[in-house]
């Protein structure tokens, strides 16, 4: 299982050579950038089809006493939204990118690794060091324009996620100090004797601090702040991975180290689902407020977080399920939208509603991708967002939360009301003279192959099920994954 | 009207902090009051096996390269981050820096200092694995000399003696040299930063030459932090 | 309970209090580092055994303090300070953008 | 086996390709006409399965009632389709094909998640097909994709109640959350209170897309209400209800199209009483009703539709260029008139005489005979301004052949259908026992039509009238303007003071901690 590692350290290579690249050899820049990639989405195949069942890789050949890998079908599907995201980002960028190019990839492959190892390892203490290598070059993309708003943004996204980060720290501190071991099996272990009171308050500073990060209402306003003037290809990421590796951290944790026992007693479930009906209700609100098109989507991005939130948090095997194919879902349908309005700003610089208006009589086939990834992400058939929508409600029924299943309905018609809002835009005939850049094939081909996978995952939905079918076990049974971990 | 607002806003925000001082206290009373000294069976063991299994007579040493050595990869690429962000915000113009005059003591002690800076750096760094020290305290030090140019004879001196581009070759060699001795340990057929687990000689605990990889790690380090933190210095001054 | 963890509260709540109450965006990178320091101080202190020796094995010694909280100390501290420096670096920037330093002027981004 | 709706959806992808002008008439000819004949030689009791996630899905299922409506729905296809194609670009062409492929998964699906699927695919195509069509109806568009899919989700809310329920999808027994069904079936048939859309819709859009999307929007509604909620018998008074509400409402408008969206509120009226009634006359007198409403309304739609791309404007005293100008269409509008007049040996006697059977209760009996007098009422301003008004329009242009063809065709059904009305029940096997030239239904059926001449004539200068429009109040405006008004004050709090952000996150950490250690 040699490739787990590789998954983490072939992007920090790639991203040091570029930075040697930057100096001495600047011909080889775009060729390095390709193969890493392709090579990278081989290596991340290789290793999602052998997450199951799930097997450990010891860095150091330590075992116990050193840092894990553990790849598990959970963190299989996170290395899939790498595989399925960062190829067409990385071809979408080389061209779109025009300024600070090698910064932008170096930041973007560290970025990368920060999210693979988050997902990858089994450490505590490890998860701390990469949730920081990703946050911080995710901040370096925001700021990348340089343009005021994008200083502010990530200004403010630094604080936040410094903020978050130091909540983390400090529980990671307590439960190495309560346990005396910092991998994640052993502290689950160790964690049965820890008293209720203790171990609740660990938990609501993991939970404060990774939802600073997930960016759930009142803590998500750092988030359309940071999309707003950033460069869009990193927006795709940053919606598709960053924010959803918090997600997968905060639910490791929870479900690993807490277990779910704990979870339905201390009320963390209801008080989540709850949550996370205020979230997509507040922000779908003001999404509809919006004119900018990139805080648009960003609110929309706090909405279907919050969905994932609700399905993650009601706690059945269906919860999980349709959770996670949220997840997958949402980064794909996010990434096409996102890409598609790059490639509006990248040919009139096009920011907000207006400046879109009938262009899609210039790109139909971008219009009509636009069209289908955001009707997948309004939760419409026959696309993928439907499915998925559909396992978290009927989840959510089962369990018993059925306000939240009600109203996730109800978001669905609010989510429609803003998103046909720039359909109709786009669709609206414009007379003024617009001269517009050609975008290339690599550009827009990257775009039609994400949209694509929201139609090809509505109709076929086994085909990523496959998958996300085998979490569940590893998450609601813990020992499990601790059996896994322990090699017992 | 207004006055209240304000005096109100602030009580509530102490009301906040003190609520939050509160519960720290509280839940640090109740871990103190568990049984928590039993729960160190793995600093017990590395404490005792340690040595024998790393060669590193610096525990902490042994924990950051060799143990946790994952970790520290990954602070390192904090640093290199840091690094690239500020080196990539600062302007393309040359702004002077407000040149603080100083006396001729400041700058002959100068000279005099970066020697001996260099020699405690290496020593650090090549000791590290016996003594306290290590690569992060060492590249410190060692970046302390690029600083001190910059402090007294301006940054532009400072940058002509240390490249900035060099800086950074530097700073990325580091990392690299770093993976590249990681993946030593899976070309002997064990793990990513494997040492004594790879059939690396450990040598005598004690010894400079000792410790398998760890002082390499040491050294790759070292540079790194070095370079990073002069970039990073360089780049916050250069600033107008 | 040792009075030092009371230190460590303080220090906490101190720089919890200067990043909400503080304008000043140099203040409230202070803010961070104080929080930043509480916690090495907590590492620290929960590495700590009465009559210990530091973690330097030239010699087979009775009782050693914990050495992975003092790794972890050191790892957090490079990060704490590239986070700071980065937000200092930032902060610069915004600066020179806004001519002020006072956060509440930063509101190009709302809505 | 291929479905039709299937059929229909192929294609639409085949129109992706750039055909010339020639394949493009060929293939959708093609494709209508298989759909007719795949649609007549289906057996009842056919049925396909699907697992599709956990559920087994049955797609496709064939009864008597179901492959009467496909029928009307392929044959309307027929006609709307070569009515529209010399109009409408390759774009909307695909749409419409869409369109019809939806409504007829929808017809023939045999659970209710296939329905739901093609219920919103139906919903998303027609109103792309509203959004598309010209810069005018992107409001319209707006307003209807929300109207329907508010609707749906409705539907789908109902579904899931339903399913945790009972544990499947079958169509037939639908035990819990009635309401919700209702809610949507009510927003799909442009019930009185949720008709807001169909107006709007239908007078905005371009003449061929009202045409296509009054063959299928409501009449799908119908069907489903057959399906999952006949015989509930108090809906037949709010059938009752809605139908006078549009009686009243078309006696206003100025404009033809209007006149016509408020009389399928009318007509859909007489669908479901007969539904509600609940028997099998009831529902067999209510889907030959749909069949006849198809096809006189789809040809009076095609009419004012000729009117239309004649004169450019669809106002009473433009339907005055029918004539001698026009046969066909004149001849079309006559029998279509007769047709929906309920008049003896057209088409919409035979359905109206089976639900007239079918009703015990004498209010409703009442309630019918009035609305068919209201209809008869309407319509004869119509053909008032159609032929006996002195009009100077002149014809410039004359409407293409296609046109023509289509609102023939669908003639020559109708007048098929009035004289034998046996044909209908001998092509699916359902027999209703009814003498339908008797006596007393011919007396009854013929009454409304006798009494409304001269009531028409009496009180002419009443009805033939240009009223101002009085009431216009949209509750769904103005749920709009909360909605706005509240996003309204909550991005306002959103002004961008870091300090203001953060006290928001630590009074929420310590909300957080409250929760969890107390």
């Amino acid at each position: 299982m040699e490739a787990a590692v590789w998954v983490i350290i072939l992007p920090l290579l790639t991203a040091f050579f570029i930075g040697i690249s930057k100096v001495y050899v600047k011909k080889i820049f775009v060729p390095l950038v390709i193969s890493s990639a392709i090579i990278y989405l081989y290596l991340l195949i290789l290793v999602i089809n052998n997450s199951y069942p799930p097997n450990v890789y010891s860095v150091g050949a330590w075992r116990l006493i050193g840092i894990n890998l553990m790849v598990d079908p959970f963190s299989g599907l996170f290395l899939l939204i790498i595989a399925l995201l960062f190829l067409p980002v990385i071809i979408f960028s080389v061209k779109y990118i025009k300024s600070y190019k090698h910064e932008y990839f170096i930041f973007t492959y560290i970025m990368t690794a920060g999210i693979a190892g988050m997902v990858l390892t089994a450490d505590l203490f490890n998860l701390y060091v990469f949730l920081e290598v990703s946050s911080l070059s995710s901040c370096a993309l925001v700021a990348l324009k340089k343009t005021n708003k994008g200083l502010e943004g990530a200004y403010k996204y630094l604080v936040m996620s410094t903020l978050g980060s130091f909540f983390i720290l400090l529980a990671t501190i307590l439960t190495y100090y309560l346990t005396g071991t910092l991998n994640i099996a052993e502290i689950s272990l160790e964690f049965n004797e820890i008293p209720f009171k203790i171990k609740s308050a660990l938990m609501a500073f993991f939970v404060f601090g990774y939802v600073l990060k997930i960016g759930l209402i009142p803590l998500h306003f750092w988030l359309p702040d940071t999309y707003e003037d950033s460069p869009i290809p990193y927006n795709v990421l940053s919606s598709g991975l960053v924010m959803k590796s918090a997600v997968y951290a905060l639910i490791k944790v929870l479900y690993i180290i807490f277990g779910i026992d704990f979870l339905d007693k201390s009320g963390l479930l209801q008080i989540g689902v709850f949550w996370g009906v205020i979230t997509f209700i507040v922000a779908h609100l003001l999404a509809f407020q919006q004119s900018n098109l990139s805080r648009l989507l960003a609110y929309s991005s706090i909405a279907q977080i919050a969905y994932i939130m609700i399905g993650l948090f009601v706690g059945t095997e269906g919860g999980l399920i349709g959770g996670n194919f949220h997840i997958l879902n949402h980064a794909i349908m996010k990434g096409t939208l996102f890409l598609v309005t790059a490639i509006f700003y990248y040919s009139l610089s096009a920011v907000n509603i207006e400046d879109i208006k009938g262009l899609a009589y210039k790109f139909p086939i971008l219009s009509f991708t636009f069209v289908v990834a955001s009707l997948a992400i309004v939760g419409l058939p026959p696309f993928n967002g439907f499915i998925s929508k559909w396992l978290i409600v009927e989840a959510a029924l089962e369990s018993g939360f059925v306000y939240a299943a009600f109203f996730i309905l109800v978001g669905t018609f609010l989510s429609l009301t803003y998103y046909l809002k720039v359909i109709i835009t786009l669709y609206t005939k414009n007379d003024k003279e617009i001269v517009v850049e050609e975008p290339g094939l690599s550009l827009s081909l990257p775009t039609i192959f994400l949209g694509s996978l929201c139609i090809v995952f509505g109709v076929v939905p086994s085909l990523p099920l496959r998958l996300i079918n085998k979490i569940p076990t590893f998450l609601l049974d813990n020992g499990e994954y601790i059996r896994v971990l322990l090699g017992g | 009207m207004n006055r209240i607002n304000v005096i109100s806003k602030k009580l509530y925000k102490i009301g906040l902090v003190v609520s939050l001082a509160i519960f720290l206290l509280f839940i640090f009373y109740d871990i103190h009051n568990l049984e928590s000294n039993s729960k160190r069976y793995l600093s017990d063991h590395y404490i005792s096996e340690g040595v024998q299994e790393t060669g590193a007579i610096n525990i902490v040493t042994s924990v950051l390269y060799d143990y946790r050595a994952f970790d520290t990869l990954g602070e390192a690429t904090v640093l290199l981050t840091a690094a690239a962000i500020l080196s990539f915000l600062v302007p393309i113009t040359k702004d002077k820096m407000r040149g603080t005059p100083f006396t001729i003591i400041v700058s002959q002690t100068t000279q005099v200092f970066i020697p001996f800076l260099a020699i405690l750096g290496m020593y650090l760094i090549f000791f590290g694995h016996l003594a306290p020290g290590g690569g992060f305290v060492g590249g410190v030090v060692i970046a302390l000399i690029p600083i001190l140019l910059t402090i007294t004879y301006r940054v532009e001196f400072s940058e002509y003696k240390f490249k900035p581009d060099k800086k950074k070759v530097s700073e990325d060699i580091g990392a690299i040299g770093f993976v590249l001795i990681g993946l030593l340990g899976i070309l002997t057929g064990s793990n990513f930063l494997a040492n004594g687990q790879a059939n690396v000689s450990l040598g005598d605990a004690g010894e400079l030459i000792s410790a398998g990889l760890i002082p390499y790690l040491n050294i790759m380090i070292g540079i790194k932090v070095g370079a990073g933190l002069a970039i990073i210095f360089n780049s916050l001054i250069k600033e107008k | 309970m040792q009075i030092s963890y009371i230190a460590v509260i303080i220090l906490f709540c101190l720089g919890i209090y200067t990043i909400i109450s503080n304008k000043n965006i140099i203040k409230m990178v202070m803010g961070f580092t104080i929080l930043e320091s509480s916690l090495i101080l907590l590492l620290i202190l929960i590495s700590y055994t009465p009559g210990g020796t530091a973690p330097i094995l030239d010699r087979q010694y009775e009782i050693v303090v914990d050495p992975i909280p003092q790794a972890l100390a050191l790892t957090t501290i490079v990060i704490g300070g590239s986070v700071t420096a980065v937000m200092l670096a930032v902060t610069i920037k915004l600066y020179k953008r806004y001519r002020t330093l006072n956060v509440d002027k930063l509101r190009k981004l709302r809505g | 086996m291929i479905t039709p709706g299937f059929l229909y959806f192929i294609g639409a992808i085949l129109l992706l390709f750039p055909v010339y002008e020639k394949l493009k008439y060929m293939l959708s000819f093609l494709v209508t006409v298989a759909a007719i004949i795949i649609t007549l030689h289906l057996i009842p009791g056919y049925s396909v399965q699907l697992d599709f996630l956990t559920f087994t899905l049955v797609p496709f299922k064939v009864d008597n009632i179901n492959k009467l409506t496909g029928l009307i729905f392929a044959v309307g296809g027929l006609a709307a389709v070569i009515y529209s194609i010399s109009m409408c670009s390759l774009s909307h062409l695909r749409l419409i094909f869409v369109f019809i492929g939806s409504a007829l998964t929808a017809v023939f699906s045999g659970d209710l998640f296939t329905l739901y699927v093609a219920w919103e695919l139906m919903t998303i195509s027609s109103s792309f097909l509203i959004i598309m069509t010209s810069d005018v109806t992107k409001k319209t568009g707006y307003y209807y994709f929300l109207m329907h899919v508010a609707g749906g989700l409705s539907l789908l809310w109902g579904i899931f109640l339903q399913y945790s329920a009972t544990g499947n999808f079958s169509l037939n027994n639908i035990e819990v959350g009635i309401p919700f069904f209702m809610i949507a079936i009510a927003i799909k048939l442009a019930f009185v209170g949720f008709h807001t859309w169909l107006p709007l819709a239908y007078s905005k859009a371009p003449f061929y897309v009202a045409v296509i999307l009054s063959i299928y929007t409501t009449k799908v509604g119908v069907y489903v209400m057959s399906r999952l909620l006949s015989g509930i018998n108090s809906l037949a008074y709010a059938g009752l209800i809605s139908a006078l509400f549009g009686i009243a409402m078309s006696l206003k408008q100025k404009r033809v199209l209007k006149l016509l969206c408020y009389s399928i509120i009318i007509q859909v009226g007489f669908m479901i009483i007969g539904i509600s009634i609940g028997t099998t006359e009831g529902i067999t007198g209510a889907i030959f009703h749909l069949v006849n409403h198809i096809l006189y309304k789809t040809v009076l739609f095609m009419v004012v539709g000729v009117v239309i791309y004649t004169t450019g404007k669809d106002s009473f005293e433009n339907l005055g260029i029918m004539g001698r100008k026009l046969p066909i269409t004149s001849i079309a509008t006559f029998v279509a008139f007769m047709g929906i007049a309920g008049v003896p040996f057209f088409n919409g006697y035979m359905s109206k005489s089976i639900i007239k059977e079918a009703i015990q209760d004498p209010i409703l009996t009442l309630g019918l005979n009035v609305m068919s007098f209201g209809t008869c009422i309407i319509f004869l301003k119509f053909i008032y301004y159609a032929f006996f008004k002195n009009s100077d329009r002149k014809v410039d242009k004359k409407p293409p052949v296609s046109m023509q063809l289509g609102i023939g065709f669908l003639t020559v059904l109708m007048l098929l259908v009035g004289i034998h009305p046996f044909f209908l029940e001998n092509l699916t096997n359902m027999h209703v026992d009814l003498h339908y030239f008797d006596k007393k239904h011919l007396l009854s059926g013929i009454q409304p039509f006798l009494w409304s001449i001269p009531i028409f004539i009496l009180f002419k200068k009443y009805i033939v009238k240009n009223y101002e429009r009085f009431l216009y109040f949209d509750i769904y405006l103005n749920m709009a303007k909360l909605f706005m008004t509240t996003g309204y004050h909550l991005s306002n709090y959103h002004d961008g003071k870091l300090n203001k952000y953060l006290l928001w996150a630590t009074s929420t950490l310590i909300i957080l901690l409250l929760l969890f250690m107390f």
